[in-house]
């Protein structure tokens, strides 16, 4: 079942790749994707070896709680940008390969969501982000291919990074996902350093895709030149994949009381926050507007990031709904800041006075999803980070524990700044700045998906009870 | 040291000679000379070996029919080897000598590094 | 003493007679050539699987150099391991020779070499003793140097001497190790887990051995272009590619990492060297060489010196996993010999064949090649991908070994050698996929028409190119069988 | 008194005989009386050799049976045998190999001329190697050096002359030092015979006196040796005259005489002195520097060389460098390895020239390897004992070559001098021999596809080229290079044997 759900769309993919399919083909795939994904989510626990290299590394898809969420988010988020890509690239020169590589990396991320222990995640990480280089290079210019390399480039360190504690997972205990991790308290007592070595190297690989400091600078760069559908999923669910991964290993593999207290925790959350505030910050001082939603990722992605090294089941909670919020959140800036570029080829901030009155509908999207991320009530963005800042307090870290929740509020003002903003100066213009914004609304397929994101960032916050009591759950197993 | 070189004097001539010829027959360009240095050189080693088998107050091995008591003769054997390097270094200079004269004949120079060039010319 | 161990003489002798036959009978008629060189080259290479088969563990004694020194062959599991991949590639590089010379010309006399090259490497193979395989050894050096000085050019003939230096002084190297292994120790020959002598001679005078020790490895280290000693590696890529790529890819290269696998853990053994200052320093070589190779490799822009270099960082994963000095460093050596035999010749292949095709030598040129000749390129991208250690590519399987093996291992130098594997492995994705990416992606303002003559070649260069990345894949999913049998051999010398 | 014991005196005797006798018989004749003496006197030392092996012992033969100092003495063992066996058995082949280039390099009315040099040369030799007795050793080092000149400079041509010319200052200088150092030992000891030399220096030496006298002793012959043998850095007249000369006299000198002299130093250094007094006197790390240094330049100058005939020459100036380098160890090993390199570069060396020959006369009489491209084509058998030589040079195995190299790094772990510089130079040479005999093949073996060559022609030339005893000389040549490089231990058991019966 797990195993149709990953080559449906690989299959597709390919199958565009050489049949150059009219793109309603896509939109079959993807239905039928989120069909069996469906299924999938109402069908019991199951882990099944899918092939045996040799008797340590073999292939193994598992469904569990934490796939089941992710899975979800991915396949429903995917979807939708479809229906908006049909649109945005319908004067692309070359929308067929686009849509196939999509497809063929929404096979990567679902074979990752639907990995069952270390060796089959790292091969669909490395998949997964070998197949989203091409999203990134589409338009071909010279600066997206050499932000495609430098993407490459990131992936593959940070894969390797997390190959060491791979490998030292592989000789000290195995390499299957367990709730709670792995290791016998024998074998930590005996080598603990290398143990903690080798997780927080995980954790900073995978911890890449997810742009943490201080390996982020890829992000700004790769996600910006990709074309808004593109940026928009990058950034949006594919640096999940890497938080994802980074969930695996530390709840799964490692054991949260290895980490606990220790050294690598303290690293963990500082690099953390202190990407956060930098993110933010940085964003702050963007001007062109795709980069600045990209920075604003890399702070939020270290939101969740903070989360789960506080290795509190609220701090865990709050992170898993984060991760979910902010992925449609995300989305639905990019997309508009999409439509605007696609509308009116502006991509500067300071030349977007007024554009509210030619796109209403989009930038009162665009606000709304702002607002969302900021962390107004009752918007989903409040949700998490009350469970964020929570956990932080709960985890006992001494200073951090107090110093985490500050910083997270400072950069959520900071995020105020850069993106209502954009949403102030959209609306409410000078006398003299009148009708400086030419261009018209965006067609209705493009506009719905906005809408619907928008409207899960609120649903996801007021809501958002079922979610929590079932991420309460998950994280009752792993504590 | 002084007295010394004077008791053996023998021996400071031949080495004095000996420095003398091997000078020559290494420095100078000319081939007789440097044949006539060779001899030199042979001659000083003959004098140091019979100054080695002279034995003062005694006379050589010569009028061997009226035969008195040995002790009277110095060391006959320095003698013979002498005669015998004689003999080997005036045969040696008469093939030297003999390959002078067929290199004058063929280069028309007693000078060997110009010899050397020439030839080195003549096989190319 | 086997009664039937003379056979173990066949696969030496055919190929060196068939290969004298060649330029005596002065086959001019393509055809008849052809047919000669692949008749020769299959027939031998079943009877090297005859001989894999039936005379494991035979020896035969061919002369007495003196009374300690004597000429034998026998053929033990690592010497399996090295004549069954020899003799599986040959044939399939043959096919791919014959098309391909085409173009370089000078083909009675490459075959003729080429052929009696392949005896010479089962030699180094089938070697019972040290000085047996010395001879095989600076056979195959002189052997293999007019196919480096093929083409007749200044280069080539540069490229030849360079190349004649360093493996003589590399063999001289390894002559001296010999040299006090038969004469302090008393004898060399190969037996499994290191010579008693030697372990009794480690206590009493151990810091001469271990200095030996480091001689010889390097020594034989050259061949397999360890640093300092690798840079004859890409100088020879002068050569046809073809040679490059069965020679300075698989035999000759994989013959230097053989000889230092048997001088690690047939002579010396492991357990006298583990965990000394001697084990270090070769560690440290070959890690430093492995990140030294992929660096060179991303900066170099023609296309055969960068694989070039990128055999050598990848030979040194060998010399790496020999120089644990564990089951699983060897067993990981073993399946990296492997692994990188098949992807390297794909990948060189392929180069050579767009070099063939397009006549494009320079990465910059390959742009928008994918479009061209798919097959070429598909299988670029699987060689890349496997050679990135992808996993369920082979090259995921060898690695996995190397890491275990550095974590079971445990000491400082292992670790930096750790570090060196991921490095490389980034390095590696770039310089690869900087070609791959190029050549599907071509970019904005690429007329579609230029390299309007660049097709997929025939057949004969196309089908070992496909059959070698079928074989790639499948070492990939299905190592188990091969695994096991690295582990016997492993399991004999511990 | 066996009768055996009469075997050195008569090969002597013999071969001086024929040189006289052939004064008056004509080239042709004069070639067949030396072949004949040097086959005669091959077969004794054949004999000799088996004799001693039974009897287990060296001897003294007093010469017409007069004692010392009237008559002067003979001492044959193992060693003095097996070194006059390989050296009459060589000169013969060389002689009879070559003796078609022989017939057209050197006019017709010099040829008997000829023919007698190198049976003075020949008994000279084995003087030199039996003598019990310095001063005979001198007198036979003198005629050794005028016959050698001879025989380099009977091949007409200014080149030859002036090659000559430096030869024979170079070693008259060797000489007269030589003779200094015997009339100072002489002056020292009061006696010309080795052993009652012997005995007395173990004596001043016991009671250390006379120390200085001594050093200088050792240091002339020594270095008089050195100038004779052509070690660096005395090798510069070996080039010219080696290279110069006709392909048989090449041969004789590059493979014998210089053997001989370095035979006669090591019995000097055995029966006179001893290895403990070398060792007390540093001569032998001198000599050891020395050899390291010839077996790096030689074979540097041999990699510039491009003709032929001087590329070997140089090389046998980096291999006498070996010898002395195994002399220079100073142990027994080591000594048994430079004897053993005689012995092989003996048959090596030869081989190398009379092969060289061959494809110079294939290629138009030039030397240079432009002109020699090709020529193994049309040459086969001297190709093929080319490259024989070249591998045994380079050492590899079933080649005697290794063997040497083998024992040579063997002597060096066990030496006290510094074993890692020792086999870098080693190692170094070995690349070196490479880097100049390897290209040497290929050139020779250089085919351009241009020229439509057909192999049957060259299946044809094999048995073509060259008169008979030209082939069966290369081919012997190679058997025993092979033999020496694959059976060398009875060899070495001899030798051994031969040496401690020296000492």
């Amino acid at each position: 079942m797990g195993l149709i759900c990953i080559l449906l769309p690989i299959i597709g993919g390919i199958w565009l790749l050489y049949k150059k399919r009219q793109t309603y083909f896509v939109r079959l795939v993807l239905l039928l994707h989120v069909l069996l994904t469906g299924i999938l989510l109402f069908l019991p626990d199951t882990s099944w070896v899918v092939w045996k290299l040799t008797d340590q590394l073999n292939i193994v898809l598992k469904t569990d709680g934490l796939s089941r969420i992710f899975l979800a988010m991915v396949s429903l988020i995917w979807l939708v940008v479809s229906v908006y890509a049909q649109d945005y690239l319908e004067h692309d020169e070359n929308p067929i390969r686009f849509f196939a590589f999509y497809l063929l990396t929404l096979g990567g991320l679902t074979g990752l969501c639907l990995a069952g222990n270390f060796m089959t995640l790292y091969l669909f990480f490395e998949a997964m982000s070998l197949l989203s280089v091409p999203l990134v290079l589409h338009t071909m210019t010279r600066e997206a291919v050499a932000a495609a390399l430098k993407y490459l480039i990131y992936s593959i360190a940070g894969a390797s990074m997390a190959l060491i504690g791979f490998f030292i997972l592989l000789h000290y205990g195995s390499i299957e996902f367990a709730a709670g991790g792995t290791l016998s308290a024998a074998v930590i007592s005996e080598h603990r350093d290398i143990l903690l070595a080798g997780a927080l190297f995980t954790v900073v690989g995978f911890g890449t895709k997810a742009g943490i400091f201080p390996m982020h600078s890829w992000l700004p760069t790769a996600h910006p030149v990709a074309p808004a559908p593109a940026s928009a999923v990058l950034s949006g669910v594919i640096t999940k994949a890497g938080i994802f991964a980074v969930i695996r290993v530390v709840y799964y593999q490692f054991g949260v009381e290895l980490i606990a207290g220790s050294w690598v925790q303290y690293v963990w959350i500082i690099l953390s926050l202190i990407s956060v505030l930098m993110g933010s910050t940085l964003a702050f001082k963007e001007q062109i507007l795709k980069k600045r939603l990209a920075y604003s990722s890399v702070s939020q992605l270290s939101y969740i990031l903070f989360g789960l090294g506080t290795l509190t089941p609220t701090g865990f909670v709050g992170a898993v709904l984060h991760v979910v919020c902010h992925s449609v959140i995300k989305n639905g800036l990019f997309l508009g800041a999409g439509a605007v570029i696609h509308q009116t080829h502006k991509t500067k901030v300071r030349e977007l006075d007024g554009i509210g009155k030619v796109m209403p509908v989009t930038m009162t999207c665009f606000t709304i999803c702002a607002l969302a991320l900021v962390g107004i009530p009752p918007s989903g963005g409040f949700v998490s980070k009350w469970n964020l800042i929570a956990g932080s307090l709960e985890s006992g870290l001494g200073l951090i524990s107090w110093l985490g929740p500050v910083i997270l509020l400072v950069s959520a003002v900071l995020t105020a700044g850069y993106l209502l903003g954009i949403s102030v100066q959209a609306f409410i213009t000078g006398k003299d700045k009148n009708g400086a914004a030419a261009g018209q609304e965006v067609s209705g397929r493009m506009r719905n998906s906005q809408m619907l994101l928008a409207f899960l960032a609120v649903v996801l916050g007021v809501f958002s009870g079922p979610l929590i009591s079932y991420l309460e759950t998950i994280a009752g197993g792993l504590f | 040291m002084g007295e010394n070189l004077f008791t053996n004097y023998y021996e400071a001539a031949s080495v004095i000679l000996f420095g003398v010829g091997f000078t020559c027959l290494l420095l100078s360009k000319n081939l007789i000379k440097k044949f006539i240095g060779l001899n030199i050189m042979d001659t000083a080693i003959y004098l140091f070996l019979t100054a080695k088998g002279y034995i003062a107050g005694r006379v050589p091995l010569m009028d061997a029919d009226s035969v008195r008591d040995p002790e009277l003769y110095i060391n006959p054997l320095p003698s013979g080897l002498v005669l015998t390097g004689i003999v080997v270094s005036v045969s040696v200079t008469a093939f030297s000598l003999a390959l002078v004269l067929k290199l004058y004949q063929t280069y028309h120079t007693l000078d060997l590094d110009e010899v050397l060039t020439k030839a080195k010319k003549e096989e190319e | 003493m086997g009664n039937n161990a003379w056979f173990l003489m066949i696969p030496i002798l055919v190929p060196l007679i068939g290969g004298i036959l060649v330029s005596a009978c002065h086959m001019e008629q393509r055809r008849l050539r052809q047919g000669f060189v692949m008749a020769t080259v299959i027939l031998n290479s079943v009877f090297v699987w005859a001989a894999i088969f039936w005379l494991q563990g035979k020896e035969f004694r061919l002369v007495e150099l003196s009374q300690s020194m004597s000429l034998t062959l026998s053929l033990d599991g690592l010497g399996c391991v090295f004549a069954g991949m020899v003799a599986v590639l040959w044939p399939i590089a043959s096919v791919y020779a014959f098309e391909y010379m085409k173009h370089e010309g000078g083909e009675v006399r490459f075959f003729k070499y080429y052929t009696m090259t392949y005896g010479v490497t089962l030699g180094v193979a089938f070697s019972h003793n040290l000085v047996t395989m010395y001879l095989f050894y600076e056979m195959l050096t002189l052997i293999t140097l007019p196919l480096v000085m093929h083409s007749k050019t200044d280069a080539a003939k540069a490229a030849g001497r360079k190349y004649l230096v360093f493996s003589i002084g590399g063999a001289s190297l390894a002559f001296i190790g010999m040299v006090f292994l038969y004469h302090v120790v008393g004898d060399a020959t190969f037996t499994a887990g290191g010579m008693m002598a030697v372990q009794g001679l480690a206590a009493a005078k151990g810091q001469n051995l271990l200095t030996i020790f480091v001689i010889t490895f390097i020594g034989f280290g050259v061949k397999a272009a360890l640093f300092p000693f690798h840079g004859w590696l890409p100088t020879a890529g002068v050569a046809p590619t073809t040679v490059t790529a069965l020679l300075h890819a698989v035999a000759v290269v994989k013959a230097g990492a053989f000889a230092v696998i048997r001088i690690t853990y047939y002579l010396f053994g492991a357990d006298v060297l583990r965990r000394t200052w001697a084990q270090n320093v070769v560690l440290l070589l070959a890690a430093f060489t492995i990140v030294l190779g992929s660096a060179k490799a991303l900066k170099e822009q023609h296309v055969k010196r960068r694989l070039a270099y990128s055999t050598i960082s990848n030979l040194s994963y060998i010399l790496l996993g020999a120089a644990l000095m564990t089951p699983l460093g060897l067993q990981a050596a073993l399946t990296h010999m492997i692994a990188h035999a098949f992807i390297k010749i794909t990948l060189f292949y392929c180069a050579g064949s767009i070099i063939y095709k397009a006549h494009y030598e320079y990465v910059p040129q390959m742009v928008g090649l994918a479009g061209r000749m798919p097959v070429v390129m598909g299988c670029f991208t699987i060689g890349s991908l496997a050679l990135m250690g992808i996993p369920l590519l082979p090259a995921f399987i060898s690695k996995a070994g190397l890491l275990t093996g550095i974590v079971e291992l445990g000491t400082p130098a292992a670790y930096i050698g750790m570090g060196a594997l991921l490095i490389s492995a980034v390095l590696t994705a770039y310089y690869l996929f900087s070609i791959v990416i190029r050549a599907y992606f071509p970019g904005k303002g690429f007329d579609i028409t230029s390299n309007q003559d660049a097709r997929d070649p025939n057949w004969l260069m196309k089908g070992p190119l496909i059959l070698l990345c079928i074989i790639c894949l499948l070492l990939g999913l299905f190592p188990g069988r091969l695994l096991e049998f690295f582990a016997d051999i492993a399991a004999g010398l511990f | 008194m066996d009768f055996a014991c009469n075997f050195p005196f008569f090969s002597i005797m013999l071969l001086m005989f024929t040189g006289i006798i052939s004064m008056i018989a004509g080239p042709r004749p004069a070639k067949i009386l030396s072949l004949a003496a040097l086959g005669i006197s091959t077969v004794l030392s054949a004999l000799l050799i088996a004799y001693i092996n039974q009897t287990g012992e060296s001897f003294i033969y007093m010469m017409g049976h007069f004692p010392a100092p009237f008559g002067n003495e003979i001492s044959a063992g193992m060693f003095e045998a097996v070194m006059a066996f390989g050296i009459c058995g060589v000169a013969f082949l060389s002689l009879w190999g070559n003796g078609a280039s022989t017939k057209t390099d050197i006019p017709e009315k010099k040829r008997n001329l000829y023919y007698i040099m190198m049976d003075m040369l020949m008994a000279s030799l084995l003087v030199l190697i039996y003598t019990n007795d310095i001063f005979t050793a001198y007198v036979f080092v003198e005629l050794n050096t005028i016959a050698a000149c001879a025989i380099v400079m009977s091949k007409p041509g200014g080149e030859t002359i002036a090659a000559t010319i430096r030869y024979l200052i170079m070693s008259l200088l060797g000489s007269g030092l030589f003779l200094l150092g015997i009339s100072l030992i002489y002056a020292l000891t009061g006696h010309l015979l080795m052993p009652n030399m012997h005995e007395i220096i173990i004596e001043l030496v016991h009671n250390s006196n006379y120390t200085l006298p001594l050093i200088v002793i050792v240091g002339l012959f020594g270095v008089s040796m050195a100038i004779k043998s052509a070690l660096f850095p005395f090798h510069s007249w070996l080039p010219d005259a080696h290279g110069s000369a006709t392909t048989a006299s090449s041969a004789v000198l590059s493979g014998l005489v210089l053997k001989g002299y370095i035979i006669l130093l090591i019995k000097l250094f055995f029966r006179v002195f001893s290895l403990d007094i070398l060792k007390e006197f540093h001569i032998s790390d001198v000599l050891l520097v020395l050899g390291l240094l010839g077996m790096i330049m030689g074979s540097v100058k041999a990699i510039k060389e491009t003709n032929i005939k001087r590329m070997i020459a140089y090389s046998s100036v980096a291999q006498i460098g070996y010898i002395f380098m195994g002399i220079g160890m100073d142990i027994t090993i080591g000594l048994v390895a430079a004897v053993f390199q005689i012995l092989v570069h003996m048959v090596t060396k030869p081989m190398l020239f009379t092969a060289a020959g061959g494809l110079i006369n294939v290629s138009g009489h030039k030397k240079d390897f432009e002109s020699l491209q090709g020529s193994a084509w049309k040459d086969p058998l001297a190709g093929v004992s080319f490259i024989v030589g070249s591998l045994s040079m380079i050492g590899i195995p079933l080649f005697a070559g290794f063997i040497v190299k083998y024992y040579l790094a063997a002597a060096a772990f066990d030496t006290s001098k510094n074993t890692l510089i020792i086999l870098a130079v080693l190692v170094l040479s070995t690349v070196l021999n490479a880097l100049y005999y390897v290209p040497a093949i290929s050139k020779i073996y250089h085919r351009d596809e241009a020229s439509k060559f057909n192999w049957q022609d060259v299946l044809r030339t094999i048995g073509a080229v060259g008169d008979f005893p030209y082939q069966a000389s290369l081919i012997i040549f190679i058997i025993l290079n092979i033999i020496l490089g694959t059976c060398s231990g009875p060899v070495f058991q001899a030798l051994e044997m031969g040496l401690d019966m020296l000492g």
